[in-house]
């Protein structure tokens, strides 16, 4: 079933581009199908899920490197397909009000939306490592394609590029981790690596860092995320659901996924409590100054990530059930305010708190469920945000948990409780800025929204008043998650009411202090201006990007050179450096000795190699100092003559002829290319860069000679050769080079023929037929397919690809304006 | 060693020393008319050797090949030599 | 007895530097050169596997060793594969000549744009 | 020895000495012309005589009908190959006239040029 | 001229053909069996050669006369030796100051094919070469090596004729030997006055 | 004489002779060169079901026992590249045909045809190449065609980078042939298995020697840095279905043979370092490389010379799980390549050109063509669910298997490089498929829709959407396609199967 419904969301963004031209923007109705499918089945199955009978299923898809889609669903797995599918389902019917029907790419955006549902809840049911990191990127590629959605802003493409790079480029970590990881516990199972942890590893602490690196960053800790307030440049129902609801959870959840097993392993605690508490403490502060209010509640996401990261990651039983509570509110509260932004601003147009004003009164429904929302969010009572915040208070209790040391508990307990009092501030800011009356702002004219576009905020509003009045349902969940944790003083419950204790005077506390910072808004606001601005995390990533593209231009511009010649060098230089070196070693360590001084060691076998040799040499050197072509083709005419003369003296009269006719051949050819070219060559200056060159030459030629020399000397076996002269009686042929040729390797033969003939063609369609298009063209039948090189030689750079639409028109005289060549012009 | 022997060594001798002095001219040049008669000579001294060769040994297998480099050992000069015509031609 | 004369190791050596040397000049028929040289240098060096002084590879009954054939048969198929790829090149050097009027390889011009460039085109 | 031999063993130096003779005109000859015919004459002597050498080694006569055929080659190529470089020599003004004790060619094309400004068709 | 192949292959091949088919029977003789293989390479060798070479177009039309040339060869035999010796006497007494000569030589026949041979055994003996032949007036200049007076350049041109005469007996057509005899009466008429 | 392994090579030669018959006759020329190229991948299909389990099929060609004559060899390796590469041709084919079709290249298709079947006759011959200079011969066949298809529509540029292409080509044949003279003259035969079992006996510095210039060889034509220069000025000027498939194959072969003579010939890994060592440059040079580019063609270029890379260090591990991800990376990195560059082609098309600086908004102007970039684009980034993450799992994981400081490094380097392309490649899209669209750009479209090329753009879109479909498959098939990669893995390193085979010593 759960596959079912992960092919379902497959199935139905394949289907739901074509379907916009029949529904416009009820489209996202459609889209609503499978996840509310999904989280109708997982609450169908919670009873047994939450009793500890998790459902696994499992789709073999490369077995030998131990990926496969191995799916488990249990407590922690559900909490999150109901926020991750539940929420979905809502913010799908609430895409039906947001978006016109006009709107640019829908079926895109819907088709989209459904393949990030599917991703996600993937993410969240998987039990494999690679499955896992399979729909975690999965969930990064549908967000950078949503976060820029609206592609025409320059704006929205840097935010979804930065996103992508931010959270692909730590998900890499990431999946090392988990290579890692699943390395060392011999299982790339989740649920096996948590219930059997391979702690006597020296890698595990290494895995666990690089898995929480990509964990963090996904959930926008600090300080990676920066991420996420640009990615607030999407449509609302996208902030709503991924940027707040469920994408940003990943990294809570796997650390919550993880934690049971690992918390205890260094330096898992201290990394997550550190990073989660900063990120909390910052995203709140930043939170209290936004005026755009969809910014504020992305600080506040911020804000709430850190507090999540903090509770999921600390790994005992109150910590995992404040996570779970606080999830679901976070889930529920969080999406509801967005919607509610996204209700304002598509309404009034605005959503600057220095902009509105009177929204309260003019949409009750709406700022009842935003208010609700924001209490929840600030930890008000009798909602399900309230009921978390106490569990997470009640955690760091000293004393009262056996995980951090009371020290550290202390200060996370502090530290948790300023990041309240941030919270809190900013709701109440927030529920201000959103719907209450200024004196100072004139009213806006706006129509008031459908109830189908209010609908989903009122749902999910009550859904977090729900899930508080009635935490049982939360806490079942919670239990279940929680049980395999180290367990505290007494057991304990997500409920309202725990009767009078340490935590209800802190979020007594919290309240009290939290209202004052709001009444002071004001001084806060100001006294955020005045300090001064610490380096924002972005700079840091742009840093990150510009180094690289520095780097890149640097080392690009200095090897690609665009000389052959200079390419040619290295490739011989290359050669010198691997076999070369280590030959020079094998000499000078004595591996290897040259054939000098030993009974192999001949000046020639015949005074007659002396002279084919002196003719080899003296015409090879004149070729090459010649820097005219004629005489350098007559020395190489010379040069031909020589080689034949040692194939003749070596036995191989069958070579000195076909060399001698392939020489004449060749010469033939040479002259006629020869006749159109300037008498001599373009000699560069002789300097260092001539010296350096015959050098390497001469190193490179000498290097090879010797190796044939060692090589000839060393040779062990028999040639395979002897075997042929038998044979070719059978075949009754006399000349063995013969018989080799046809008999025995046809095949080379063959493929010579092929060689030739394909040459044959190729410089025939080379010279020959593009000379008929110059005819061609002469006569003026130019079509701008047809014509060979000779029109677009002329029009290079400027060369129409086709059908009448140039280049130059496409690019543009500002574009180009040194008119630069493209080095691909001409098209096809 | 018979006399034979002897007129081979001999044979050989001058003939190497008439590579070495074709050697001579063909980089010397001065002009590329030069080079192009001592392509033919290498050629015909190659002839040469290879006669040398087919005595020694008594062998016809190198009968054909003499031939053709006989007959293609001037067709490459002669070819150059045509070029060099045509390039004087264009100049003139 | 299979290595080759020490002035053979030589006039190959000579052979591949001054190929190797034409093959890096801009000139694309010296170019031209410079693999053919190359080609003679390592159709010898196949060559060269064999003893020197031997007989033609032919079942002729003379006495007296004969050569091994196989790299004779090699360096056929090579000394002809060398030719049709030859004269491929020269025919693009008639190309070459047909547009640019000389027959050198001009350096790439996409690369040299690159060079010029001071700061990368997308610094974020 | 047979006959045989001792012709081969005259023919051969002989020819040699021939070629060598004509190759060192060859390098010592001042003209090209000349360097021409040293190269030409004495050579093609030099290779017949080593030819017809060899072909007294060869065990029956019909053998040697290829190495007549060399010397038909020689034949054709050194007339050919001689006129056409002559030709071109003559062109590049390489004829050297201080070397020559008479040059018709120069007069008839003087005259030529005088009479009407048509060059002597060639080849 | 690849051009000339490329337009009209078939036609260049028929007037070419006689020249190639001597040239492909030399290929076999060479390779020595009448293999289809062979013919065809040698065929394939001919026409490239030619193409490439550029021979001159010879009209064949001759006779053959088997004492007449045994006398032409052996009379080129011993001028090429004597002439041979000749440049090598040079070569190495002097050589420096060897001088040669341009001479003008009318040529009597009108036959192509004679002329073509007659200038190519000039080339091959008596130490000339000729270098320029004008064949519509029937004029070879031939250069002599060695000539030191204008003596020797007598010689070189009555031995050109001489050669000139003895082809035409070999290889000339009767009518070519007639026209040759009536106009060789009139130079002779000339040279005597 | 099996058949079946001889079909790959034989068929297409065959086809190009019909072919070259056919060039007055489009349609039948067509239809010739496509029922050749399915004859293959039927061929290769059948010879990878016959070879995946682990059995080396052999033919000895012309019935001349195994070191006298040529043997043609497949295991499971050669097989599987012969099938891959088969498909591939066969869908770029059709694409050119698709162009050939709506006049939409300048393309020869007279030449083209016989030409481009003489390439896969190469290309598959040298797969199937039991014998070192066969092997030459298979790679000489193969480079010639190359050579005549870079020139194909020769404008000015594409002559210069066909120089350019040819002469550094050109230089490698010879430093193969030089190879193969010098394995002659250590060993005495030319038979891949035979050399192998010879090069036993030789000195082991000679053996070193030998291995490290086989490396220069293939490394040249593979690219590695820093030999590897020569491609990216190359490759993206030729025309699409070209640049393709010189992209999708031919560097993978040059990898392929490198794969098969450091394993089969020189084995042992005294090389991996060096093999680490240049595996790290390649991924790192090469993708820096591509960042600065502004042609798309030549960005994709770059990023082939990187993931080059990944292949090499993958053989640098020595490892089963090693040489296995390698063999899924070649598999993997053929049919993505492919598409880019088709996919480049439809851009080339639709718009005129792909330089960066003048492409904008292609989701607008066509969104087939934006899904078609999208997804090999992730493929080649290494994302899941894409065929690449799977190549990219397996070398990881065989590189944390097999450990080492320098193969961590080289862990490093590969995920470094898989960030830099993903940044590149998704540049690309920013820059060029999002965005609005310039105003030529929507009047090319809108020309070409109502224009009579409709049909050919119609074709070659869809045969880009197929080559996108055979990636996604490679994905899909990823299963089975590990498990043949882990035989032919074990095959390679322990190649006594391989041997004993070609040697016919023991039952096969
Ligand atoms: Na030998
Ligand atoms: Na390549």
């Amino acid at each position: 079933m759960l596959i079912f419904a992960l092919v379902l969301h497959a199935a139905f963004a394949v289907l739901l581009p074509p379907l916009v031209r029949v529904l416009g923007a009820r489209v996202f109705f459609v889209a609503s199908l499978p996840p509310a499918l999904a989280v109708l089945w997982a609450l169908s199955q919670a009873p047994r899920i939450v009793s500890g009978r998790p459902i696994s299923a499992s789709v073999a898809w490369v077995p030998a490197l131990d990926i496969s889609l191995d799916f488990r669903v249990d407590a922690l797995a559900l909490a999150m397909v109901v926020l991750v599918s539940g929420i979905g389902a809502a913010i799908f019917c609430y895409s039906v009000g947001y978006f016109h029907a006009d709107e640019r790419g829908i079926g895109r955006l819907a088709s989209v939306m459904v393949l990030f549902s599917g991703a996600m809840l993937g993410v969240v049911t998987t039990d494999n490592l690679f499955a896992l990191y399979v729909f975690w990127e999965l969930t990064s590629v549908t967000s950078f394609l949503l976060i820029g959605h609206d592609d025409r802003k320059e704006q929205a493409r840097r935010a979804a590029l930065q996103a992508l790079v931010t959270t692909v480029g730590t998900g890499l970590f990431m999946l090392v981790g988990f290579i890692l990881l699943g390395g060392i516990g011999g299982t790339f199972r989740i649920s096996e690596l948590v219930a059997d942890p391979p702690t006597d590893s020296p890698w595990l602490p290494v895995a666990l860092v690089l898995i929480l690196v990509g964990a963090f960053a996904k959930s926008a800790q600090a300080p990676l995320h920066f991420w996420l307030p640009a990615a607030m440049v999407a449509p609302t129902p996208i902030s709503a659901y991924l940027h707040a609801a469920t994408m940003v959870k990943g990294g809570v959840y796997l650390v919550a996924r993880l934690a049971p097993g690992f918390a205890d392993v260094d330096p898992w605690r201290a990394l997550v409590l550190t990073v989660g508490l900063a990120t909390m403490l910052v995203g709140g502060w930043r939170a209290l100054r936004q005026d755009d209010l969809k910014l504020l509640l992305a600080y506040g996401t911020v804000s709430q990530l850190g507090f999540l990261i903090v509770l999921g990651g600390t790994g005992t039983q109150v910590a995992a059930a404040a996570m779970i509570g606080t999830l679901l509110a976070h889930g529920f509260f969080k999406s509801t305010l967005f919607l509610t932004v996204g209700v304002i601003d598509h309404q009034t147009g605005t959503r600057s708190i220095a902009a509105l004003t009177g929204i309260g009164r003019r949409m009750p429904v709406l700022a009842g469920a935003g208010a609700l929302a924001a209490a929840s969010m600030a930890g008000l009572p009798p909602l399900i945000g309230f009921v978390g915040k106490e569990a997470a208070l009640e955690a760091f209790l000293p004393g009262h948990v056996p995980a951090p040391s009371p020290a550290a508990a202390g200060v996370m307990l502090a530290g948790l409780v300023v990041g309240s009092i941030l919270t809190f501030a900013y709701s109440a800011r927030f529920v201000w800025g959103a719907f209450a009356d200024k004196e100072t702002v004139s009213e806006r004219r706006f129509q008031s929204p459908s109830w189908a576009f209010v609908t989903a905020p009122v749902l999910l509003s009550a859904a977090g008043l729900l899930l508080g009045v009635a935490p049982q349902a939360a806490d079942a969940v919670a239990q279940s998650y929680a049980a395999p944790l180290p367990v505290g003083d007494k057991p304990y419950h997500l409920a309202l009411w725990h009767g009078f204790g340490p935590t209800l005077g802190l979020t007594a506390l919290v309240i009290a202090a939290g209202a004052l910072l709001f009444a002071a808004r004001r001084t806060v606001e100001q006294a955020q201006k005045a300090l001064a601005r610490w380096p924002e995390a972005e700079l840091g990533y742009h840093l990150f990007v510009h180094a690289i593209y520095a780097a890149a231009l640097s080392v690009t511009r200095r090897l690609q050179s665009g000389s052959l010649s200079v390419y040619l060098g290295v490739i011989l230089a290359t050669m010198l450096a691997l076999p070369g070196v280590r030959l020079v070693a094998a000499l000078v360590n004595g591996d290897l000795r040259l054939p000098f001084g030993s009974e192999e060691f001949r000046i020639w076998d015949s005074p007659l190699e002396g002279v084919v040799a002196v003719v080899l040499i003296v015409a090879t050197i004149a070729v090459a100092r010649e820097h005219r072509r004629f005489p350098a083709l007559i020395m190489l005419g010379a040069l031909g003559f020589g080689v034949a003369g040692l194939f003749v003296l070596h036995g191989a009269p069958d070579l000195a002829l076909t060399l001698i006719l392939v020489e004449t051949l060749t010469m033939i050819i040479l002259v006629f290319v020869l006749r159109r070219l300037p008498s001599t060559f373009n000699v560069r200056p002789n300097g260092w860069t001539k010296r350096f060159t015959v050098l390497l030459c001469s190193a490179a030629g000498t290097f090879i000679a010797v190796t044939l020399w060692l090589m000839t000397d060393a040779r062990t076996a028999t040639p395979i050769s002897g075997g042929f002269a038998e044979r070719a009686e059978e075949v009754g042929g006399r000349n063995l080079v013969n018989v080799i040729l046809v008999d025995f390797r046809a095949l080379d033969t063959f493929g010579e023929i092929v060689v030739l003939a394909t040459a044959a063609v190729a410089v025939a369609s080379l010279v020959l037929l593009n000379r008929r298009s110059r005819v061609m063209e002469q006569n003026g039948a130019e079509t701008p397919e047809e014509n060979g090189a000779e029109t677009e030689d002329a029009k290079e750079g400027t060369a129409g690809p086709r059908a009448g639409i140039g280049t130059k028109e496409i690019l543009g005289n500002d574009l180009r304006p040194d008119g630069a060549h493209q080095p691909n012009e001409g098209g096809e | 060693m018979t006399i034979l022997d002897y007129a081979y060594t001999a044979t050989f001798v001058m003939l190497t020393l008439g590579v070495a002095f074709t050697l001579f001219r063909l980089v010397r040049g001065p002009s590329v008319l030069d080079r192009i008669i001592c392509l033919n000579v290498i050629s015909v001294l190659l002839v040469s050797f290879v006669a040398i060769e087919v005595a020694l040994r008594g062998d016809v297998t190198y009968l054909g090949l003499m031939v053709t480099i006989a007959l293609l050992g001037f067709v490459g000069p002669l070819i150059a030599s045509r070029f060099a015509e045509r390039r004087a031609h264009d100049r003139g | 007895m299979s290595a080759p004369g020490f002035i053979l190791v030589i006039a190959v050596a000579v052979l591949y530097s001054s190929g190797f040397y034409l093959l890096l000049q801009r000139s694309l028929m010296r170019v031209v050169f410079g693999i053919t040289a190359l080609g003679h240098a390592a159709n010898i060096s196949l060559l060269l596997t064999d003893e020197a002084i031997t007989l033609p590879p032919l079942l002729t009954g003379h006495e007296g060793e004969l050569s091994d054939p196989l790299p004779q048969a090699m360096t056929l198929t090579a000394i002809v594969i060398t030719f049709g790829v030859t004269t491929f090149l020269l025919a693009l050097a008639y190309r070459v000549w047909l547009g640019d009027g000389n027959d050198e390889v001009p350096n790439d011009v996409e690369d040299r744009r690159i060079k010029q460039l001071s700061e990368p085109e997308d610094s974020a | 020895m047979t006959a045989a031999d001792w012709v081969t063993a005259v023919l051969m130096p002989v020819g040699a000495l021939f070629s060598l003779i004509g190759i060192i005109g060859l390098v010592r000859f001042p003209t090209l012309l000349s360097r021409l015919h040293a190269a030409t004459k004495p050579d093609t002597v030099g290779v017949i005589l080593i030819l017809a050498g060899a072909a007294f080694q060869l065990p029956d006569i019909r053998s040697a009908a290829p190495l007549a055929l060399v010397a038909l080659f020689q034949f054709v190529s050194v007339p050919t190959l001689g006129q056409t470089l002559g030709r071109v020599a003559y062109s590049r003004g390489m004829a050297a006239p201080e070397h020559l004790v008479v040059d018709e060619l120069a007069d008839a094309l003087k005259d030529a040029e005088g009479a009407e400004p048509e060059q002597p068709e060639t080849g | 001229m690849t051009s000339m192949i490329v337009r009209a292959p078939l036609h260049w091949l028929a007037a070419q053909l006689p020249t190639v088919l001597w040239l492909t029977t030399m290929w076999v003789l060479l390779w020595g069996d009448l293999a289809i293989g062979t013919i065809i390479a040698g065929a394939v060798v001919a026409s490239l050669c030619y193409a490439a070479a550029r021979l001159p177009v010879i009209p064949v039309r001759l006779r053959f006369r088997p004492l007449r040339v045994l006398r032409l060869a052996s009379a080129i035999g011993l001028d090429l030796l004597t002439s041979s010796v000749r440049v090598a006497f040079h070569v190495l007494w002097r050589p420096r100051q060897v001088r040669g000569a341009i001479v003008e030589v009318p040529m009597r026949t009108d036959s192509d094919f004679l002329l073509a041979m007659t200038s190519s055994a000039l080339s091959l003996v008596t130490g000339s070469v000729v270098i320029e032949l004008n064949r519509s007036e029937g004029v070879v200049y031939v250069h002599g090596l060695p000539i030191e007076s204008e003596r020797a350049v007598a010689r070189l041109r009555r031995q050109a004729r001489t050669t000139e005469e003895l082809f035409a007996h070999a290889f000339g057509t009767s009518e070519d030997i007639a026209k040759f005899e009536h106009e060789a009466e009139g130079t002779d008429r000339k040279e005597e006055r | 004489m099996n058949l079946l392994l001889v079909i790959p090579f034989l068929v297409p030669l065959v086809g190009a002779a019909v072919t070259l018959l056919l060039r007055r006759t489009p349609r039948a020329q067509q239809a010739a060169s496509v029922l050749v190229l399915a004859a293959v991948v039927v061929d290769a299909a059948l010879l990878l079901a016959k070879t995946a389990g682990g059995t080396v099929a052999t033919s000895q060609a012309g019935a001349w026992e195994a070191p006298l004559g040529i043997t043609i060899v497949a295991d499971a390796l050669s097989a599987l590249l012969v099938l891959v590469s088969s498909v591939v041709l066969l869908v770029v084919l059709l694409y050119a045909i698709g162009q050939d079709i709506g006049g939409l290249s300048r393309a020869m298709p007279q030449v083209f045809h016989p030409i481009y079947l003489v390439l896969t006759a190469g290309v598959c011959l040298s797969f199937l190449a039991g014998d070192l200079f066969n092997l030459f011969v298979g790679f000489e066949v193969m480079l010639t065609a190359s050579y005549a298809l870079i020139t194909q529509a020769p404008t000015r540029a594409r002559v210069r980078a066909s120089m350019i292409y040819t002469v550094v080509s050109l230089t490698s044949s010879i430093l193969f042939l030089t190879g193969v003279a010098l394995v002659y003259g250590l060993t005495g035969t030319v038979n891949m298995a035979d050399i192998a079992e010879k090069l036993g006996a030789a000195p082991e510095e000679l053996r070193m020697v030998l291995a490290l210039l086989f490396l220069v060889v293939f490394g040249i034509k593979s690219a590695l840095v820093p030999m590897h220069f020569w491609l990216p000025d190359s490759y993206p000027v030729a025309i699409t279905r070209i640049s393709a498939i010189f992209a999708a194959l031919l560097t993978k072969v040059a990898v392929y043979a490198i794969i098969r003579s450091q394993t089969l010939l020189f084995g042992r890994d005294d090389i991996s370092a060096v093999l680490l060592w240049m595996a790290i440059a390649t991924m790192i040079v090469g993708i820096l490389g591509a960042l600065v580019q502004d042609d798309i063609n030549r960005v994709v270029a770059f990023t082939l010379v990187s993931h080059i890379g990944y292949m090499i260090f993958g053989l640098g591990l020595n490892t089963v799980a090693g040489i296995a991800g390698v063999v899924i990376y070649l598999v993997h990195h053929i049919v993505v390549q492919a598409s880019l560059f088709l996919v480049n082609g439809l851009i080339r098309q639709y718009v005129g050109h792909t330089s960066l600086r003048a492409v904008r908004g292609l989701t607008t102007v066509s969104p087939a063509l934006a899904l078609f970039f999208l997804l090999p684009a992730m493929s080649l980034a290494g994302l899941p669910p894409m065929s690449g993450f799977v190549a990219k799992v397996a070398l990881f994981k065989a590189g944390i298997e097999a450990g080492g400081w320098l193969v961590y490094l080289g862990v490093v380097a590969g995920v470094l490089t898989s960030l830099l392309t993903l940044m590149a490649i998704f540049r690309i899209w920013v820059r060029g498929f999002w965005g609005t669209p310039m105003p030529d750009m929507v009047e090319a479209r809108a020309q070409l829709r109502s224009g009579s090329s409709r049909a050919g753009l119609r074709f070659t879109t869809a045969m880009t959407g197929v080559m996108v479909g055979v990636g996604i498959t490679v994905a899909v098939m990823a299963g089975p396609l590990t498990d043949i990669a882990f035989t032919a893995a074990r095959e390679l390193l322990d190649p006594s199967a391989y041997i004993d085979a070609v040697l016919q010593k023991g039952p096969s």
